[in-house]
């Protein structure tokens, strides 16, 4: 394994070049550019420890902790290389957020028995937040635990919960007390080991007709108090320290590019680039795509000249997710009599999955906080509009 | 809320809305669909059955041919409907364009065969009009009746039809041929239509017909087929406004029973302005149906055939964009599949791109007026 | 003069020939199809004249008030051939607004003093609703009458009153009261003569460089209480109570029309229609406009089955709007580097005004009740959203 | 609120905003417009002296030539401010484009008399390139030097200029020069811009010029120009980009002050949500712009090519339509020509339409790039 100082001390490009002469020699060449967006753990396993067995599972972790202590520029280089390598997207909730959560606010005990397993995989985590009636507004929630002696007893349901039933821990928000004044105050983090009596996941079919998330019931599931993270009644806190600098992944160009590179396709193998009409209409889906570049760029300086990153990086995850839709619906005009096909239509000797990713991307526009919540706040927090 | 307004002054078209609506009432239209997709169906055959029973699928056969003789008025308004209830049979290509593709065919004992079977459902006809890229299917004189080779694309009801309607080349012009399902050298291979039901690619290799199966020829395949597509586009057109404005009203319904920060999520502003656009272009849909159902019946073909191209195009548009709309605005639920709403976005989808998406639809219009 | 019955008798067509024929004969050809919009009275009054004298100045005044008395069907048409023979708009705020509502809210006395008068051609009246405190929000107004024996003493401002530099009456709106708890009440209509001292007018130049509306100030006007139309404090019942047929043609296809004409005349002249990408842009806005007349005739027909109209017309306003103002904004494309004139351009041997249009289709989205207010009423009555 | 951001470790970009800043501030640039549109003049010599004084009439010559030498960095820092500022003088064309053409053109004594005399703010040059329909000007040889003939459009400064800078073809290819605005056979017509300056149309009938007054001339008409589009386009994407995010600062202030039903507009959601918009595409407009510099810096000539025209397309789309909705937002306010806001606009609209409106543009880069 190397220290983390040699591989921020390294320049852009050999830093590059090292993850891409990884990506050769450890993954299998059928998991690369492969069509779904989110694996289950078993699909992807192989290459999840070949990650781990090269020490590059945990790009953001301390070295310490098995991790590669990227500075946030070496870490976008990561992420950039991993999309344009056509690596699959791994459950990544132990590594990208509860890990992270656990370093910042886990006991030293807590540390030392999760973060290992999480690297080895013997624990698959999911993240449960949502509930039935508190999607855009967490502080609403009422999946409740209530103290027992040395434990807690909870009762209530997540929704949304993407891969729980290939996880096997649940980082779940829960309401310790009704008391507060505040709505945000009186819930908790608390860590679920899935396989306790009362745990019982029911999968939800999407419009693909591909089971991402789920449901999470819970029924006088007893969970240690030694489980909670942090302080208990103070989780709000807790929940919300995600990395900051990971905002501006919620805003990268991958969607669109992936989905450009289809209607590209298809336009070739049906002559539409010879026609002015469409060409017209692509110029400006293909302008948009390379302005969402300059304008990423624009917040990338900013990490990589060691700045934080402000409220107002959700411009890029608006333009990005309603890019991702116009790409997508401008496939499916081209496809013209096609478009009734739910399967992957002809494109010359190949194919294009024109409607799975024109389904694909009715969701980015809502999950990770609907577009007309990131507007809200922008107009707050960046406009400062009054009430 | 939004519905195409005919002159209704027997109250004839409220009865068919009523009937149509109460045949949804017994045979929910999401289960259809979703029973239908898991079997790899293309059609469902209770309510097809059920739907023959009513009459709907001879509602443009003429009296005198054993069907109930009424007008695209009277077509739209059940097509509005089935659009309404997501009954999503296969009407404006199996009833509307069979309807009118055997209408217009030359009196004889297979036409009169094949109308007494579509109006009473005992057969299902499967047109098939459109050739597969460089595998037109074209017929040829042989053994005293006709060869057929050659591909059709986009067929429905491709594996339940008990006879096809082919339009093939023959002899420098087309001829209109009744194909039976099981005959010698035709296959079917199948894909997933994104609204649940099977489409239908159909080969035919050396497909030999008897001379009775000729039921019409023209010198163009215009000829043959325009006014089943006319009529056809004015069906899609109803089912998708239909489509268009009960995804309105059940997004309104959501949008007020959902609630977040304290209030239901259609007190916001941004949320209802949306819900305005979306009522707006529902209203505008059925404007344009209306509009096409009365051009046409005025006469004048040019005019007609315009107010037609612009009503599927502006139907389309509407049942698709509202849906996407209606879909983003129920959240996380939208997504789902268990949500109905995404089975309208998806119906939507499928009838819009069926015989012309707006884009070509739009400038066919323009062409058409520009060369007047 | 003829009578009403015979007009409305008439069949559609003959009544159209009627009109066609009175054009042809009075209108000089020099005020057809004239760029202005909102011509000054002088510029119009030979065509003014020329309908009182021949009967046709007051298409839906009652016959015994000198009007034409028509249905909402013939006056439909009479509006419809009106803009299709280029007939230019004369000052209308006397026979539109205060006619009608002197004929419902009026005494004989002020019947019998004010109507003759608006046909003649010596009153001309404006409309002073809007003060600069209260645009869309009417119920704020704050133009102040004060009672003083016979008469009130007005004081305040109006704005955006179109066309009050040539009017010499203005039918004004003004707070009578503040006692009330409903806004709305206190608001008294008043009519006032505009040579009276304390009058003061000026034009507000607009976009296009002309002088369309005037701020009205008004400074120790005495008005008699015989001036008081309705009810004093009820006014608001009295400003409201416009004829509800009227509504229709805030939605009509008049100015879009003009506005793909404009577009289409350069399309000839540079050769766009051979461009399947403008071709492409074109088929969108004519088919906009095809759709939009379609959905007029859907409210058109209720008016003449005699039905009344519900506040869902207002979506014709909005989409006429818009349309308008999209139309405009092609033309400047298609206009190239001769977008930034702003005097006509050249299409071929004949001239666009082209800027001239898409500066006043800026201003239609906003009078009459800005769109965004058309769409929270319609929200509230039509949709019946909750607030 | 949205602007450029470059690398400005020095400060001296800050320092260039603040000084066009205080000119502003002296020199209202509103104000400026509206007494250059009275007086039917096409430029303001106040502010055009105080600019030349300033050192912004010769940013982009080099520093032998007796010019600042600097970066398109800098230029379009300046333009970005003088775009917010409304300060409408027509430094793209006038200042960038002819500080370009004479840059690289031949030396010579005429080009040091035309350079001196654009630093100091002395000579006010024309550069005129576009040809009238059907009227392109040429030049041939005659009496030992030229004779110029035919028209040019869309001339900035033409009233006003001391000298123009004329592309005209010559034998099988192209020459610039450059004409004394006296010369005999040169005369001038002018039609109102929107932006309030008099655009010219220069005809030369029979022009002569002597030998010197060719200063440079090449195979091509883009070998002569294209580096003057391209950095003028920069600067004009700039400027665009400065008008966006002023429009949008002025509209958010005038909401937040503007109360309707008793709260100020700009707490109404549907207000709120347009004006993220509005500033969304502001930032992304300011993004393009250092793209452009960046990529043009890089020194990738196609690539640096690619990142200008998408510049100045995305900057004008921004412009304009943020100009569009902020009048909107203004009411009937915005409709009367005493509001700045409608200012904004006009000027949005002409710079958009200079150098090529952005649908041509994304039409040129998606060329460029399907051809790489």
């Amino acid at each position: 394994m190397t220290s983390a100082t040699d591989w921020n001390a390294l320049a852009d490009e050999a830093f590059r070049e090292a993850f891409r002469d990884l990506v050769e020699r450890r993954l299998p060449s059928e998991l690369r550019f492969i069509r779904k967006q989110r694996p289950l753990f078993d699909e992807v396993s192989v290459w999840y420890h070949a990650l781990a067995e090269e020490g590059w599972l945990a790009p953001v972790w301390p070295v310490e902790h098995g991790g590669m202590g990227l500075t946030p520029a070496k870490h976008m280089i990561y992420v950039e290389e991993w999309g344009r390598l056509g690596c699959p997207r791994i459950p990544d909730h132990g590594l990208g957020l509860i890990g992270p959560l656990l370093l910042e606010h886990g006991t030293d005990e807590q540390k030392a028995y999760y973060l290992p397993r999480i690297l080895t995989g013997e624990h698959v985590w999911c993240q449960g937040y949502s509930e039935p009636n508190s999607g855009s507004d967490l502080a609403s929630l009422r999946t409740a635990a209530v103290r027992d002696g040395d434990a807690f007893v909870v009762n209530g349901q997540k929704i949304w919960t993407t891969l729980a039933h290939c996880a096997n821990w649940i980082f779940a928000l829960v309401r310790t007390s009704r008391d507060e004044k505040v709505r945000q105050k009186g819930i908790t983090v608390l860590l679920i080991d899935m396989t306790t009596p009362g745990v019982r996941v029911r999968p939800i079919a999407n419009l693909r007709g591909e089971t991402d998330f789920c449901e999470v019931f819970f029924d006088d599931v007893r969970v240690p108090v030694a489980n909670v993270v942090g302080q208990i009644d103070q989780g709000w806190d807790v929940a919300k320290s995600v990395l900051g600098h990971e905002r501006i992944f919620l805003g990268a160009t991958t969607r669109p590019e992936i989905a450009i590179e289809r209607l590209e396709k298809l336009a070739r193998a049906r002559g539409a680039f010879e026609d002015p009409a469409f060409r017209s209409r692509y110029a400006r889906h293909r302008l948009d795509l390379y302005d969402l570049g300059s304008a990423f760029e624009r917040f990338a300086k900013v990490l990589r000249d060691g700045g934080e990153l402000g409220a107002d990086v959700s411009m890029l995850k608006i333009f990005t997710t309603e890019l991702y839709q116009r790409i997508t619906e401008e496939t499916l005009t081209l496809a013209g009599e096609d478009a009734r096909y739910f399967d992957d239509i002809e494109a010359g000797n190949d194919q294009v999955d024109a409607m799975n990713l024109f389904l694909d991307s009715r969701a980015p526009a809502i999950f990770g906080g609907s577009n007309e919540i990131q507007k809200n706040i922008l107009a707050k927090a960046v406009l400062r509009l009054p009430s | 809320m939004p519905q195409s307004i005919f002159d209704d002054s027997e109250g004839m078209l409220a009865m068919l809305r009523d009937s149509v609506a109460t045949l949804a009432s017994r045979q929910p239209g999401a289960a259809s669909v979703r029973q239908k997709r898991a079997a790899g169906a293309d059609m469902d055959k209770v309510l097809w059955t059920a739907m023959a029973q009513a009459g709907w699928t001879g509602i443009l056969i003429p009296e005198d041919l054993g069907g109930a003789g009424l007008s695209l008025t009277e077509q739209a308004v059940v097509s509005e409907a089935l659009g309404r209830a997501l009954i999503s049979e296969p009407v404006a290509t199996g009833a509307v364009f069979a309807s009118i593709l055997l209408a217009r065919a030359d009196a004889s004992v297979e036409r009169g065969r094949l109308v007494a079977g579509l109006v009473d459902g005992s057969l299902i006809l499967a047109p098939a009009w459109k050739d597969g890229i460089g595998r037109s299917v074209s017929a040829r004189a042989a053994d005293g009746g006709y060869m057929l080779s050659g591909e059709k694309r986009h067929v429905d009801l491709a594996v339940s039809a008990t006879d096809f309607l082919v339009v093939a080349a023959l002899d420098g012009g087309f001829g209109l041929f009744s194909v039976p399902a099981k005959g010698v050298g035709l296959s079917v291979e199948t894909a997933h239509g994104v609204d649940g039901a099977a489409i239908g690619t159909v080969r035919f290799d050396q497909c030999w017909l008897p001379q009775a199966a000729l039921l019409a020829r023209a010198s163009s395949e215009a000829e043959l087929l325009d006014a089943a597509i006319t009529s056809a586009r004015v069906a899609l057109a109803a089912e998708l406004a239909g489509i268009a404005s009960r995804a309105v009203e059940i997004t309104i319904d959501y949008t007020k029973a959902r609630v977040q920060f304290g209030k239901p999520i259609a007190s916001f502003q941004v949320v209802q302005h949306r819900l305005v656009d979306m009522w707006s272009d529902a209203e505008f849909a059925c404007a344009a149906v209306v509009n096409a159902v009365e051009t046409l019946a005025d006469g004048d073909a040019q005019a007609g055939r315009m107010a037609v191209l612009a009503a599927k195009a502006r139907a389309g548009d509407a049942a698709v964009s509202i849906c996407r709309r209606a879909v983003h605005l129920h959240g996380a639920m939208g997504f789902t599949d268990e949500c109905d709403i995404g089975l309208y976005l998806k119906r939507a989808i499928s009838l819009n791109a069926t015989l012309g998406q707006p884009e070509d639809l739009r400038l066919e219009f323009v062409n058409l007026e520009r060369a007047a």
